[in-house]
């Protein structure tokens, strides 16, 4: 096919899933869930309007962080842990690309915490998908800081004891303005997803509920179930009451605490449901909604928060704009400095 | 002007000495300009400890700046003082040791009070005791001299104790014959913006001047002649100054932006400081979390084009190893800065050392060739970051390059380089439009191929699992993991084929060939002028790259009777030459967190030529240290 | 019984090979299980992909199983295969070079349709198309005779599929006269939970059994009778089991708990799964957030007075390497296991290397100098691990182990040790109510003294600062960081003195010294046989210690003509030797991912007795890069 | 002194303040905070009831983390951001003993980061004292993760462009179940706040304002200035209605959103102001407090959340327990393994 030659996506031949495909083989196993996240993403490019070339996959280590192989962009396999500092640094250097970060719960929250946080805090403009699987599926299925209590793996043989993560309570706390939540297979929602992602200036922060079938099988059975999901997740859209169940169930607060009500006659009322509102500059609400799980509550799945906040990398940018404004740098002046003298 | 005699000297060795709150490195430093303006040759030594600010009177808080000033060439800030500030009881006791016999104290009395004696641990007073009958002391007040000269401009008793260490100074440029105008000036541009603290800094510099006029203590006065340095403009430099100057001059001449990941780390966190200040360069820099994020997001830069560069310390770059195996790996240029320090672990984060030359070169899993220069003076980080610059962006290879506290905080006159005369340097990049392959070779150099990441048609994918010859797939193929593993080698390796001749100074044979890197040149290069001045065959020559080592080394090395490396370390270097060459390489080894002396060098290698029995097996450098303990383990 | 002729043999390497799915390590596992049982002697290779599963039918998806079984004694998995047993045309495509001639093939062709020979790259069907004539191939579709074999246990079709290694295993049993009772046992233990697969999986073993006996295929089959090892009860043992239960047994001995903070990571993580298994024996078993954490856990269990021990591979050393200098300053035990693997960086995850032994010795900032040692064999890692935390509790400091993904992964025989006979390891703690000196020294082993923390009156405090001699209090002193340096240098290089005499196989004296460390000692030992029955004079020996060396090695060194080390990098230990000795030692260098064959180890050795101009200068290991890249570069 | 020699704090001879000295000079500046939270902690260790070798303060590296030196119990003063790690490790080695954690603002929350958030999810039983003084100290001035936007340091001279992680925010993101915020010269309260995060099974997290005169002089005087930290801090007692401003004000759900209110006559009532629940399995609350900010609103001082959790250091004894409660492991059975065979 013809490349294209500028940013300008009027100026796109459309591109298809195809051109975003490297043509290699994919290394999961079969029935990872992995393959249908990468067949969204390949999917939903074409429509973000950015040129293949203006395209970066970072990642880090990890059976999810082979991603980038398969993208017919450029792209970066790092090591473990550190894609989103590789990708900071990416993008305060090259504030032209469009840098997607992938990374696994071990890799992202794991050995890659502090790096993830900080990436948040700073509010570098990159797109952040986090496969979750609650395993290390690389390294043969070692319990991960996602995984429930109790788990049983190799280094667990009678339960791990480490109460996990809330990725996303932990991504609210850490600052975050864009934090959202999808299935692996939610071939609807995650595509919408990847573009607010895209759209959002700053750092976007996606949890993709992944299945490993080999080491995790079921992880998020309850939750993605075809049929159950209506009941069990709570899908959130800006501006729109929550509700979920068929439109039964709601969400409202109740005595200071976000909660579920039952909603209809002798019920609660529509007015007491909550309109989900994903631009709310105080994250509270975001914050309580990430708290929930299931059985005891709805998932929230969709947007959770969605805040405009300059990005590290374009204050950077401001920042060096602003000095190279002054007129140009005179290198000899710098190097000469004022307090000099002559040998003759 | 003053009627008292003047005596011509030759050189002086200098030392300030205080509290950290004294303002010694600001006098120094002010010394050390105007002695540079006047012409003499220069080095200098800064010396403070480890805390922000150590309880004030102890010894632990003591802090110092060596200048040594002549009119002939000097190589080191001086091996003994000739005249030693005090401004107090703990600054006289920690420095006395390296004071010349007959040497000139100028002790602070007003700071000579019972507690300060006390916290120094002195139960006389030594200027009162006569044990210090072999020095010339001068017993001055300043404080009380500063407090009257400075009566009226309104400060407070804290702000007029600062001003102190101006009267030191005004004392010290009269006794020295040296103009007061710069300092003045300085103090105008320094002080601008409190015109009180600038007008008392001033009243105290012209007390202490005139003190030394007028007061009947000091009899004469001195001078040391202008040297003879090649014509042209001079500035002073310290090195992490010259370092950040020279990686903005190669990102100019290699045509990128200079991105700049670091973590703060005592003593590299100038470089970090003074890049930031220079974004009207394009200079980017990033203070990031830790190490780890502060090398991968230089690597991240490198991806996207930049000069990409991180500064740290030692620790900071055990930290860093693992990514730099990843630079190494996917063939992305990264300039890697280790301004080592005292160590291991925390150590003495504010002492010199030369100790991570095989952390350099060595501190990687697996097989992890990374080219190793290294810094030897202040001006010289100039030329050591631009080369350090232009291999990593030409040979697309992380490069170490290795400086030290010493080199680092110290400074020395530089003749400002004409920027326009240095040439760019120009990077190919593979064009849009041809067939790529990310791991190509460039014939000459090894180099894969450079690639602006955003030309439409280069899209590829890079990473940490091994790469297949050319293509750049993944590939566990065994034969070609070999081959890449020789081919990263070879690709390090070749760079010898640049480097210029080993330059001796002193016979082209001889007896001794004295041969070092990094900050111990001044020492090494001047305790050789002073062999050769006793009759002896000893030559020196200093290396910029311990990786790869120049070719000719066997060959020099073979036209000497005895091959010595001093080194601050356990003999690293010497241990590196002897598995490549199987010479019997000596060691000359100090690891005090201090510089060599010229004379520490110079009776060692006298002491080596005595030594006729050279044994085969290496002479553990470690006997000693057992018959050390031994002695005390009572 | 069968009828058929039985031919006696006296070894025979065989190799299982198939999808990454196919079961190949199990059936690999059981026969060297049945094999060990009967009484030969083994050693096995197992070799898998990075991938968890890589896409089926492909050549990236192999995995294999090497099992080398002799009625001699055998010290390597064996150079080149007898049999493959090839499960599908990757298997096949991928593992034929390494196959005798005239060796047998046993192909599974329920697997060799259209699309799978595609997916391994054949054009045409090489059991059909003639171009394995030089081999004896026995075609057999194991896939469809499994499912026949299996009817009826009501297993679905993945299942099923599933079974088919069994089918193999059942062949090979037969095929070597082997009995299937244990491994029928085996089953029975091992899928007691699912009696469908269990019986199926029964089914599938005897259908393989019984069609050797009765297809006419076969017509021969083989023995190779039992070899005579030391009397003794035997086990067989992978490394890294070996290697968690010499660390069980040492804090045993020790009378300490066991603490491990690891982070997963090929191929060490199997220590930390065994690990966790045994609580039972107060193992405490910590999966930290990074390696970062693994370390500093341990370290901070070290401080509490556990053996503490880390295990990772190369990057995740690197990683650590800034941790294990402050082990180094502060003095306390610390067990590093580094089971290498290819690099540098992420390299080849899962083969094996030796080239981390540089970042062992040098990879840490400033002179911080560790123990290295090296487990050579699976059974040797017990007791690796059991002198690794003897010396780290001992001489109160960091000790680093090394193993690889060879000697971990890989099994051998082991003649399980008397665990009562082993003696107890007595420490002293400075008892409650004496003068505690924090850096106070044993005079034997230069250790500062081992305390527990809780004692009432031993309240201290430590850190990565410079101690002072004797008081641990910091200290800045110039003099006294020279003597730390050199005290924690001499601590450790007083190990030597416990080190035994350096034992030789072959001759006192000879033309060639072959000396190893590491995996490499079997295919060593067994080239240095072979080579003196070919009647040369070459002996060998193998290093346990790499740091501090043995004290004799110069003197035994002398004693050849030439001294040359095979190690699977680009000579990292002959480096340091020759650094230490100054002897021209010659390097032997591999670096494909897998283990040295025997007979490469002859042909190189015998190439170089030939060469007889041995160059003062190195003999860049690099040249030959060089060539092989420039052919290459058209 | 006579060392006392049991753990049982009846047998304690009273310690003294003095008894946690350590009797050797202190090196901090003139005028820094870290004296006087030195202070009282000297103070309040013998109202604990715990023997001084049961007791060790670990750190890592900047001005705060040389405490350990200056207290007379066990101590180790580790490297730079490890101190988590190293606590966790000798914690869980040895739950006899009672460690406390000393770091700074880039020791914990840049550097340190990960081992601090896995800490606080493990719920070790670890205290850790964060001195906040929003700035590099030890290094000599650079900016920190905490440090304000506009920041100028040697590092950000036209000032700092990353938004500050709000610690107690990150940490009840983490899942900390103990977190508490002091300022160091709060006499009063410091020692509370000890005494409770002593008693509090799991991890404590106390943020200490601290005050560097010297390279971040008076960050926190707005809030902690005598005259004016009525008005701008929001004292929190568990029990008892959150109210400051001498009472005229306090916090209130106005619209869903925690905010502060007027109190009084024709304002809102005391029934509407909420009673603080630091036992609040709901981090919900704590949460939004934790966001609080001077000037916009009051800032939270005291205890915003202790809740209970297994800890990680007790499960895992526990787990180790039912091990050993089995009868004695046999060695011997151990290495022999159930596979051998006889060779004669
Ligand atoms: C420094 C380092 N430590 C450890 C590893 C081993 N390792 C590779 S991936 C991984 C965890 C992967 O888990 P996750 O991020 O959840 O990815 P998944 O495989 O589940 O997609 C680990 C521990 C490594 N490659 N590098
Ligand atoms: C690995 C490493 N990187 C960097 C440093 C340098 N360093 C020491 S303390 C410090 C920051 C201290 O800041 P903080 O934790 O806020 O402590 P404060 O001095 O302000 O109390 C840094 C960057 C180090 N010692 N080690
Ligand atoms: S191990 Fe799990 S996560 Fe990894 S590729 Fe296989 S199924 Fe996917
Ligand atoms: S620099 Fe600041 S934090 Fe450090 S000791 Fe001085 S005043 Fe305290
Ligand atoms: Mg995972
Ligand atoms: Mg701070």
């Amino acid at each position: 096919m013809n490349t294209p030659m500028t940013a300008n996506s009027d100026a796109l031949p459309a591109l298809t899933k195809k051109d975003f495909d490297a043509g290699v083989d994919v290394r999961w196993c079969p029935g990872c869930g992995d393959y249908a996240i990468l067949a969204a993403v390949q999917k939903t490019m074409p429509s973000l309007g950015v040129p293949r070339e203006k395209i970066v996959f970072v990642s880090g280590i990890g059976c999810s962080s082979r991603f980038p192989y398969y993208m017919n962009t450029y792209g970066f396999h790092t090591i473990h842990g550190r894609a989103p500092a590789i990708a900071t640094g990416l993008k305060s250097y090259r504030p032209d690309l469009h840098v997607w970060v992938v990374t696994g719960d071990g890799d992202g929250l794991s050995i890659g915490g502090n790096h993830l946080m900080h990436a948040m805090r700073r509010n570098v403009d990159i797109k952040i998908m986090l496969f979750n699987n609650k395993i290390y599926g690389l390294t043969k299925g070692q319990y991960s800081p996602t995984s429930d209590v109790g788990t049983r793996t190799k280094s667990t043989p009678v339960g791990s004891i480490d109460t996990p993560f809330k990725p996303l309570s932990l991504a609210i706390g850490a600052g975050a303005t864009f934090v959202a939540r999808v299935g692996d297979t939610d071939a609807k929602l995650l595509p919408l997803i990847l573009q607010a992602a895209h759209a959002h200036k700053g750092t976007a922060f996606i949890e993709i509920l992944q299945n490993c079938p080999v080491f995790n099988d079921g992880a998020f059975d309850a939750v993605m179930d075809k049929k159950a999901k209506g009941d069990r997740q709570l899908q959130l859209e800006h501006g729109k009451p929550m509700l979920f169940a068929g439109g039964t169930r709601g969400v409202a607060w109740v005595r200071g605490k976000l909660d579920v009500v039952d909603v209809g006659e002798g019920k609660a009322a529509m007015a007491d449901i909550l309109v989900h509102d994903a631009h709310d500059p105080d994250p509270t609400v975001a914050f309580a909604l990430a708290q929930w799980e299931h059985p005891a509550k709805p998932v929230p799945m969709g947007i959770l928060r969605a805040v405009e906040r300059p990005t590290y990398d374009g204050a950077l940018r401001a920042q060096l704009r602003e000095a190279t404004d002054k007129g140009p740098a005179d290198l000899q002046a710098l190097v000469t400095g004022n307090d000099t003298w002559m040998v003759a | 002007m003053s009627q008292k005699p003047v005596h011509e000297l030759d050189a002086v060795v200098i030392r300030f000495a205080g509290d950290s709150g004294d303002g010694m490195q600001v006098t120094g430093d002010r010394f050390t300009s105007e002695s540079a303006h006047f012409g003499n040759d220069i080095r200098t030594l800064p010396d403070f400890p480890a805390e922000i600010r150590a309880p004030a009177g102890t010894l632990a808080g003591v802090s110092s700046f060596q200048l040594h000033f002549a009119h002939l060439p000097v190589f080191t800030p001086g091996d003994a003082t000739d005249v030693l500030v005090a401004m107090n009881p703990a600054a006289l006791k920690a420095n006395l040791s390296g004071l010349k016999p007959h040497g000139v104290i100028i002790a602070n009395t007003g700071q000579f009070g019972d507690r300060n004696l006390e916290k120094a641990g002195y139960a006389t007073n030594p200027l009162a005791d006569g044990s210090l009958s072999a020095f010339q002391v001068f017993p001055v007040d300043i404080s009380r001299l500063t407090e009257t000269a400075v009566e009226g401009t309104g400060l407070n008793t804290r702000a007029v104790d600062r001003c102190k260490n101006f009267f030191a100074l005004g004392l010290c440029l009269w006794m020295y014959s040296r103009p007061l105008e710069h300092t003045l000036a300085w103090i105008d541009s320094k002080f601008g913006k409190t015109p009180d603290v600038a007008e008392a800094n001033r009243r105290a510099l012209k007390a202490g001047y005139f003190y030394g006029e007028t007061a009947e203590a000091f009899p004469v006065r001195y001078s040391v002649r202008a040297a003879a340095l090649p014509a042209g403009l001079y500035r002073n430099i310290s090195g992490n100054k010259a370092l950040a100057y020279g990686f903005i001059t190669a990102a100019h001449k290699l045509g990128v932006e200079l991105f700049l990941g670091s973590y703060p780390i005592t003593p590299a966190s100038d470089i970090l400081h003074e890049l930031s200040a220079h974004k009207r360069f394009g200079v980017i820099t990033m203070q990031a979390e830790d190490e780890l994020a502060a090398v991968t997001a230089a690597i991240g830069a490198s991806f996207g084009g930049a000069l990409a560069l991180t500064t740290t310390s030692g620790p900071g770059i055990a930290l860093k190893s693992e990514a730099i195996a990843l630079a190494t790996m996917t063939e992305l240029p990264l300039v890697v800065v280790d301004v080592q320090r005292g160590g291991p672990s925390t150590g003495l984060p504010t002492k010199t050392e030369q100790a991570d030359l095989l952390q350099a070169l060595f501190g990687r899993n697996s097989e992890s060739p990374v080219p190793v220069i290294a810094a030897s003076t202040p001006a010289d980080c100039f030329e050591a970051a631009f080369e350090a610059s232009r291999v990593a962006m030409q040979y697309m290879t992380p490069v170490m390059l290795l400086s030290d506290g010493y080199v680092a905080n110290g400074s020395e006159p530089w003749r400002v380089p004409d920027v326009a005369a240095i040439p760019e340097v120009k990077l190919d990049y593979v064009p849009q439009g041809s067939v790529f392959k990310p791991y190509a070779r460039d014939p000459h150099t090894l180099a894969r191929p450079r690639v602006r990441i955003g030309t439409p048609g280069l899209e590829h994918r890079i990473g940490g699992l091994e790469k297949e010859h050319v293509t750049g797939n993944i590939s566990y193929d065994p034969k070609n993991h070999e081959r890449m593993v020789r081919l990263r080698h070879a690709k390090i390796a070749g760079i010898a084929r640049e480097l210029p001749k080993t330059e001796l100074a002193g016979g082209d044979s001889g007896d001794v060939l004295l041969l070092g890197w990094g900050s111990t040149r001044g020492a090494i290069h001047g305790a050789g002028i002073r062999l050769r001045e006793m009759g002896r065959k000893v030559s020196t020559t200093h290396l910029r790259w311990l990786n790869p080592l120049p070719s000719d080394l066997a060959e020099v090395f073979a036209r000497f009777h005895m091959v010595v490396v001093p080194e601050l370390n356990l003999g690293q270097l010497a241990f590196v030459l002897r598995g490549k060459t199987l010479r019997d390489v000596r060691s000359i080894c100090k690891v005090q967190g201090q510089p060599f002396r010229e004379q520490e060098i110079i009776d060692k290698v006298l002491e080596l030529m005595a030594d006729i029995n050279v044994s085969p097996f290496v002479v553990d450098v470690l006997e000693g240290a057992r018959a050390l303990t031994h002695a005390s383990l009572a």
